[in-house]
C-alpha cells in the first residue's frame, strides 16, 4: 500500500524524522485556513502517488491568502499523469541549503535490508542512478541486526555529505530505519532530505510503502488506505476480496495464481487481444469467489469477452465449473466466456460445463485455444477482426493457429 | 535420482490438524510421501487419519525420525513455525504460508541460512516441490507430473507451474525433480540454489526455468547459466505484457528500475544460452527440440 | 547488581508478569498499615539476597494485624546466613494450585540465552538439575532472533506442565523473556511460579540479576543499588571507583587485574596466609588510585599487611611507586607494605622506591616472595607464627623458602 | 609459524585517535606491529604519527590493505565497532574494551560467528594477542615474551597472562603465540579455538591454558584436550581461595553450581592428562619439565 506525502510524513514524525508543519485539505477555503495557522510562506502540494509533480505543476510556493487561494484552485482537480488531485498538503515552508536523498528498502538478491543516500537529492534519483551510480551511497544491514551506527555513518560518509549535516542526517537515518522496520514498510524514502542554512537536516517528502501482508498487526494500516483513489473496478474487487488491478483492454482475465494469470495476458496479447484487467481468484477459490470473480469483470463496460484460465491444484475445477454456472444464473453476463479448465477435478468441471451448456459459454481445450478464442470473440463483439484491436501490439501471430 | 527430497523423506505436517493441512497432508501421502508426523500444540497424542500429531517439532522428530517438514500454519504464525523447524533439525523445510510479513521473511530466511547452512528452506508462498514417483511435498497436482526425469523444473509461479510440468508431460517428457519456490520477496531457495543442484544430479540432462517480472532474480540466475551450467536451461518469463510498476499480486513482482522487466529477464536468459518459450506451450515444445540435439 | 524480590517484582511487573500487589516496608508499624491496604491473608517475608528465607523463618503468612506484627517484628532484623533483614515485603497471600520454576539466562558454552522450565518448582532447583535433571526442560534461544512462541512451547510442553497452566506459562515466559533482554539482566528466575487455582499462572518469588555494564543505558539501575547492604569498606571502595570485595583474612590485597588478583589470593593462602579482600585497580592505573586502594585497605582494622602485587601492561609500575610513596605522605600506614613490580616501567618503579625508603615499605622480587613476606608479616603483626593463623589452610608449604 | 596473527597482519585501530588507541597503537607499532591506519569518524584525512585516519572501515581497508583491526572504543560504542569491523571483511578483530553489556555481546558474537565464520574475534575485555617477534595487537607488554616457540598460551585472564609469560620467558622458553582470549561471559573466541590452531601449528610443541573460577570453559576445554590435543598441555587456574558466588571482577567469574568451581577445573584439567601449576610459577617449572620429556 503506497501513501500519500502528508500520510508518510506524520508516521515518519512519530519515529522522530524532523518534517514542516502542515495540513492536509481537500478545498480551498481549507487550504486558505490551514495557511493561515501556518505562517507565510508555505507550500501547497499537490497529494498524488506519482512522481513529477513540481514538473506538472503540482508544487506551488505561496507567500499570501491570496496565492495560496490561487495555488489551491489550480491544483485541486489537477490531473497529473492520469492521477486526479484530490488533496492538497499545505506546509510551512523551508529554506533550503542542500538537497540529499535517503532510503530504505528491501534488496532482495542480498536478502537485506538497503540503505541508500545521496548528495544529489531533489532529482529523479532513478536517473542519478543510471548516470552517476557513485553518487549514491549504499549499505547493507543485516535483517537480524537491525542499524548500528555505523551503517548510517557509512552512508553519509560514503555519500559525501557536507559535515555540517553528517550528525543530522545519521540521526535521521536511524529513525527512518525504524520507521522502515516498524511499520512493516516495503520502502521509506525522502527525496529531498534537506540541509537548511542552520545546520538541521529535515525531511521535505516522504515515500512509504505498507507490506499489506503485515496490515494484521497494525491496526492503522486500514485507515490510511487511500479508498477513493482507486479505480472504481478495484474497489469492486476489494470488497469481494479479490485480487484485481483494472487495465486498458477488452478481454477480461480470470486465473488462479500471479504467474498463470500474468501468463495469461501475454498469451492474450499474442493472440492480438488487451487484457481488460488482472484478476488472480488465488489458491482454492470455491464457486462463489467465482461467481463474484465474473460479476466484477462483466461489470466492466469495456469488457468485450471472458477468458477464465483455471489450472487446479488447490483449486477444484469442479468447484470452478459450479461457480461459472452460478454466475450464468444470478448475474446477467451479456459477453460471451471461455472457459480452459486443467489440472485437479478437471475432468469433472468440464464434464459439468458440457451438461449444462449456457449461451455464450465457450469451453477451450488450451490455454493458447482458449485466448484465441477470447480474443476472437472480443473482437466479433466490437465488430472488428483481431488484428484491427488498437490495443493489440500487432502480434496476432501463429497462436491463432493452434485452437482446437 | 532427484534433488532435495526423494522416497526417503520423511515428512512433519506443520499444522497437520487445520482444514489445508490435513486436505494436502493426505493428499501428498496417497501419492506415496511419507508423511510421518503432524505437529499442532496441544494435540499431541491424537492422530488424522493414522498420522500421529505432536505438540513440538522437538518431540515429532525425536518421535518418528522426520527430516523434512511442511508448514500450513496461518501467516501470522509461519515464522514461528519456520524457526521451529529449522531448530529442531530438519534437513527439508517447505512453508506454503502465503501473506507473510517481508520483514518477517527476511529474518528467518537470513537466521536458517546462517544457523543451518546446510537446511532448505523453499518458500514461503510457494506450491511445494514434488520428486515424480519418489515424493510430493506440497499443493502440487501430482498426477499431472511424470516419473523418470530428464528434466528438472524450477519456478517462481505456482499455476503457472503446474502448466509447464502439464506440457512436458503431454509431450512425454518426465521429470527429476519439480521446485517451486514461490514469488516472495525473500525466497528461502532461489534458482541458482536449483540449478546448481540440477547440474550436480546424474538424472536430469536438461532444466527448465520459470521467472516473472520484479527483482532481479532471473539475471543472476542467466549470469550463473552462462557460467557455471553444462546443461540446457529452457526459460520462460510471465508478464511481458504487464504493466510497469503495478504489484500483480506476488509482493516480488514489481518491476523495478531498468532491470526486472520480463523483456531484460529474456534478454539476458537469451544471452546466457537459453531457450525462451514465448508462452508456455513452447516450454514443451523447445525442451523437445532440446532433448533430440543432447 | 542483584535485586531483593520487590525490586525484582516491581520491575518484572512492568513487562507483564503478574505478581501479587504488595508494599515494602522497614518497620513493624509500616507493615501493619501495609497489610491494612492490602486485605488479609498477606505474606511477610524477608527481603535479603540469600536462598533458603523461608526454611529460616523468614516467610510467615498472616491472618490478622496481630499476626503482622509479631511475624514483622520477628523478622525485622533477623539475621538469615549473615544477611541483616532491614526490609519486609507485605503481599497478598495466594491460593496455590501448583508450583513451578522458570527462569532466563546466558549460556556461555553455547553463546545463547537459556530458558528453563520445571513443574517442580518451589524448591531448591539446583537440588533437581542434579538428582532429576530431565525435569527441567530447557531451551536455547538466539540473542539475534529472541524469543518466538515455539520456544515457550517447548519449555512449557517439554515440562509437562499441567495443561491448565499452559497458555498462562506461555505468556509469563515471553514477558519474562523481554524483561530479560530489555533490562540487560544476567538473570531473571521465578521460583516458584504457580498455577493458581482459577487456572492463571502468577510469579510468586522474583530473582533478577542486573549487567552493571549496561547501567550506562538504564538510569534506574542505581536507584535500585542498596548501598546499605554492602560492607562499609566496600561501600568506601566504590566511592572512590575501586573493585573491592571484602573477605575475612588478614593481608590486605591490592593488585591490577581481576586474574591476577585471584592468583594472589591462592597464593598468599598456600603460604599460609588469608586475604582481607580482593582489590583490583585494572588496567591504566595512576598514582592517585594506588594511594585511594591503599587508603581504603588500611583503613581495615583487620589487616595486619598489605600486598601489592602488579604486572605493569597498560599500568606503568613508575605510577604505582609514586602512588604508594603518595599514600604514605597523606595518610596513616600503620602496617607493613609489600610490593611487588613487574612490567611496564617496573625498573622506574623499582628504583623510585628504593630512592624513598619508607618505614614498612618492604620491596619483593617475585610474587611468590611478596605473599610469603606478606603473610609473615601479617603474622608477626598479629604476633603468631604464619603455621598458626586460625585463617590459614594450614599450607604454609615450601613456597616460604622461594623468597629472594 | 604462528597463529591468527603474524609479520603479514596489517591492523586498523578504531579509535585511534583516543587516548588509549593512540598510546597501544604507538607502541604495537614500535613493537613491529604493521599498523596501517586508524578510524575515527569525522577526522578521516588526519594522521597520528604518520598512521592514516579514515572516517569508515570500509575506507580504511579499501585504503589501506588492512586485513585486521583492534578496538579502543568506549564500551557503549564496542558492538557498533565490532560489527563494523566485520562488515569491512578484516580477518581478525581484536577488541580490547571492557565493561560490554553481555547482552550486546551474546548478539555481536553470534552475528560474527554465523556471517563471517572464518573471522577470528578476540575479545572483548581482553588484552588482545602476541606472535613474539612478528606481530603484538593488543595492550599486553611486548618486551616480556620470547619470541621463536615452542609454547602456544591462551589465557582468559590479563595481568595473569604476563605473569605467566613472564614465568616462561625467565626460563628461555619462547612463545609462538600468546593469546588473552578474555574473561567476559561471551568470548568470541574461546580456549578451543586457540588450543586446535595450536595443535594444528608445527611450531607450537606444547600449549600453557590459564583459567579462572566460573563457567565450565576449562571443562569443555579439558574434554577437547583429552580426546583432541596430542601436544601436551600445562594448566593453571586462578581462584582457589575466592568465594563462591561472588563477581570477581570479571562478570564471567561467577561460580556456578557444581561445575564453575577451581577445584573442578584442575580435577578435569588433571584427568585430560594437563599438567596443573599450583600458582604461576609452577606453570613455567612444570612446562620447562614437559620441554625436556617430549
Amino acid at each position: 500500500m503506497d501513501l500519500f506525502e502528508y500520510q508518510g510524513k506524520q508516521l515518519l514524525a512519530r519515529f522522530g524524522v524532523p518534517v514542516s508543519p502542515g495540513e492536509a485539505v481537500d478545498t480551498v477555503d481549507d487550504a486558505v485556513a490551514a495557511a493561515g495557522r501556518l505562517d507565510f510562506p508555505v507550500v501547497v502540494k499537490a497529494q498524488v502517488q506519482v512522481g513529477g509533480r513540481g514538473k506538472a505543476g503540482g508544487i506551488k510556493l505561496a507567500n499570501s491568502t491570496d496565492e495560496v487561494r490561487q495555488h489551491a484552485s489550480n491544483i485541486l482537480g489537477m490531473d497529473i499523469k492520469g492521477h486526479v488531485v484530490r488533496t492538497v498538503w499545505i506546509e510551512k515552508a523551508s529554506d533550503i541549503a542542500e538537497e540529499y536523498y535517503a532510503s530504505f528498502t528491501l534488496d532482495r538478491a542480498a536478502k537485506k535490508h538497503l540503505g541508500m543516500v545521496s548528495a544529489k537529492g531533489g532529482v529523479d534519483i532513478e536517473q542519478v542512478a543510471e548516470e552517476d551510480p557513485a553518487a549514491i551511497a549504499r549499505v547493507h544491514i543485516d535483517p537480524l541486526v537491525g542499524i548500528e551506527d555505523y551503517h548510517a555513518r557509512q552512508l553519509v560518509f560514503g555519500a559525501k555529505l557536507n559535515p555540517t549535516a553528517r550528525s543530522g542526517a545519521i540521526a535521521v537515518l536511524k529513525s527512518l530505519y525504524r520507521a522502515f522496520v516498524e511499520l512493516d514498510a516495503d520502502l521509506v524514502e525522502v527525496n529531498p532530505l534537506i540541509l537548511r542554512p542552520d545546520g538541521s537536516v529535515h525531511a521535505l517528502d516522504a515515500k512509504v510503502s505498507l507490506d499489506d501482508n503485515a496490515a494484521y498487526r497494525h491496526p492503522e494500516f486500514e485507515a490510511l488506505r487511500n479508498i477513493s483513489a482507486l479505480d472504481p473496478r478495484e474497489q469492486a474487487a476489494r470488497e469481494r476480496g479479490l485480487n484485481y488491478i483494472g487495465l486498458d483492454g477488452e478481454v477480461g482475465i480470470i486465473g488462479n495464481g500471479a504467474g498463470l494469470v500474468m501468463s495469461t495476458l501475454d498469451v492474450v496479447n499474442q493472440a492480438g487481444g488487451k487484457a481488460a484487467n488482472f484478476l488472480d481468484v488465488g489458491g482454492g477459490a470455491g464457486a462463489k469467489t467465482i461467481a463474484n470473480a465474473l460479476e466484477v469483470i462483466t461489470g466492466d463496460p469495456k469488457v468485450r469477452s471472458v477468458l477464465i484460465n483455471i489450472f487446479g491444484g488447490i483449486t477444484r475445477c469442479d468447484l470452478v465449473a459450479q461457480g461459472i454456472l452460478d454466475g450464468f444464473s444470478t448475474i446477467d453476463v451479456h459477453v460471451p466466456v471461455v472457459v480452459r479448465l486443467d489440472g485437479t477435478s478437471a475432468e469433472e468441471g468440464r464434464a459439468l460445463l458440457a451438461a449444462n451448456p449456457r449461451d455464450g459459454l465457450v469451453p477451450a481445450a488450451t490455454m493458447l485455444e482458449a485466448a484465441s478464442r477470447a480474443v476472437e470473440l472480443a473482437a466479433e463483439g466490437a465488430g472488428v477482426s483481431p488484428g484491427d484491436t488498437s490495443g493489440g501490439a500487432g502480434k496476432s501471430s501463429g497462436t491463432n493457429g493452434q485452437g482446437a | 535420482m532427484a534433488i532435495i527430497i526423494d522416497e526417503n523423506t520423511r515428512v512433519v505436517v506443520q499444522g497437520l490438524t487445520g482444514r489445508e493441512g490435513r486436505f494436502h497432508a493426505l493428499r501428498n501421502r496417497e501419492y506415496g510421501t511419507k508423511v510421518v508426523a503432524g505437529v499442532t500444540p496441544g494435540k499431541g497424542g491424537t492422530d488424522v487419519e493414522g498420522i500421529p500429531v505432536f505438540d513440538t517439532m522437538v518431540d515429532a522428530v525425536e518421535g518418528t525420525g522426520a527430516n523434512a517438514s511442511i508448514i500450513f500454519v496461518p501467516a501470522r504464525f509461519a515464522g514461528d513455525a519456520v524457526y521451529e523447524a529449522a531448530d529442531s533439525g530438519v534437513g527439508v523445510i517447505v512453508c506454503i504460508t502465503e501473506g507473510v510479513p517481508a520483514h518477517d521473511e527476511a529474518r528467518f530466511v537470513n537466521y536458517v541460512r546462517r544457523a543451518y547452512p546446510d537446511t532448505v528452506l523453499i518458500g514461503p508462498n510457494c506450491p511445494g516441490l514434488i520428486s515424480p514417483g519418489k515424493s510430493n511435498i506440497g499443493i502440487m497436482p501430482g498426477e499431472i507430473t511424470l516419473p523418470g526425469g530428464p528434466v528438472g523444473l524450477v519456478s517462481r509461479s505456482g499455476t503457472l507451474t503446474y502448466q509447464a510440468v502439464h506440457e512436458l508431460t503431454q509431450r512425454g517428457i518426465g521429470q527429476t525433480t519439480c521446485v517451486g519456490i514461490g514469488g516472495d520477496p525473500v525466497p528461502g531457495t532461489g534458482f541458482i540454489d536449483c540449478l546448481s543442484r540440477f547440474e550436480a544430479d546424474p538424472d536430469t540432462r536438461a532444466c527448465v526455468m520459470i521467472g516473472e517480472i520484479g527483482g532481479s532474480d532471473e539475471e543472476t540466475a542467466a549470469a550463473f547459466i552462462a557460467s557455471e551450467m553444462t546443461k540446457p536451461v529452457v526459460a520462460y518469463v510471465a508478464g511481458v505484457t504487464a504493466p510497469p510498476g503495478k504489484k500483480m499480486g506476488h509482493a516480488g513482482a514489481i518491476v523495478s528500475g531498468s532491470k526486472g522487466t520480463a523483456a531484460a529477464k529474456i534478454e539476458a536468459l537469451e544471452k546466457a544460452g537459453c531457450r525462451v518459450g514465448r508462452n508456455p506451450s513452447e516450454i514443451g515444445e523447445l525442451m523437445a527440440e532440446v532433448l533430440k540435439s543432447i
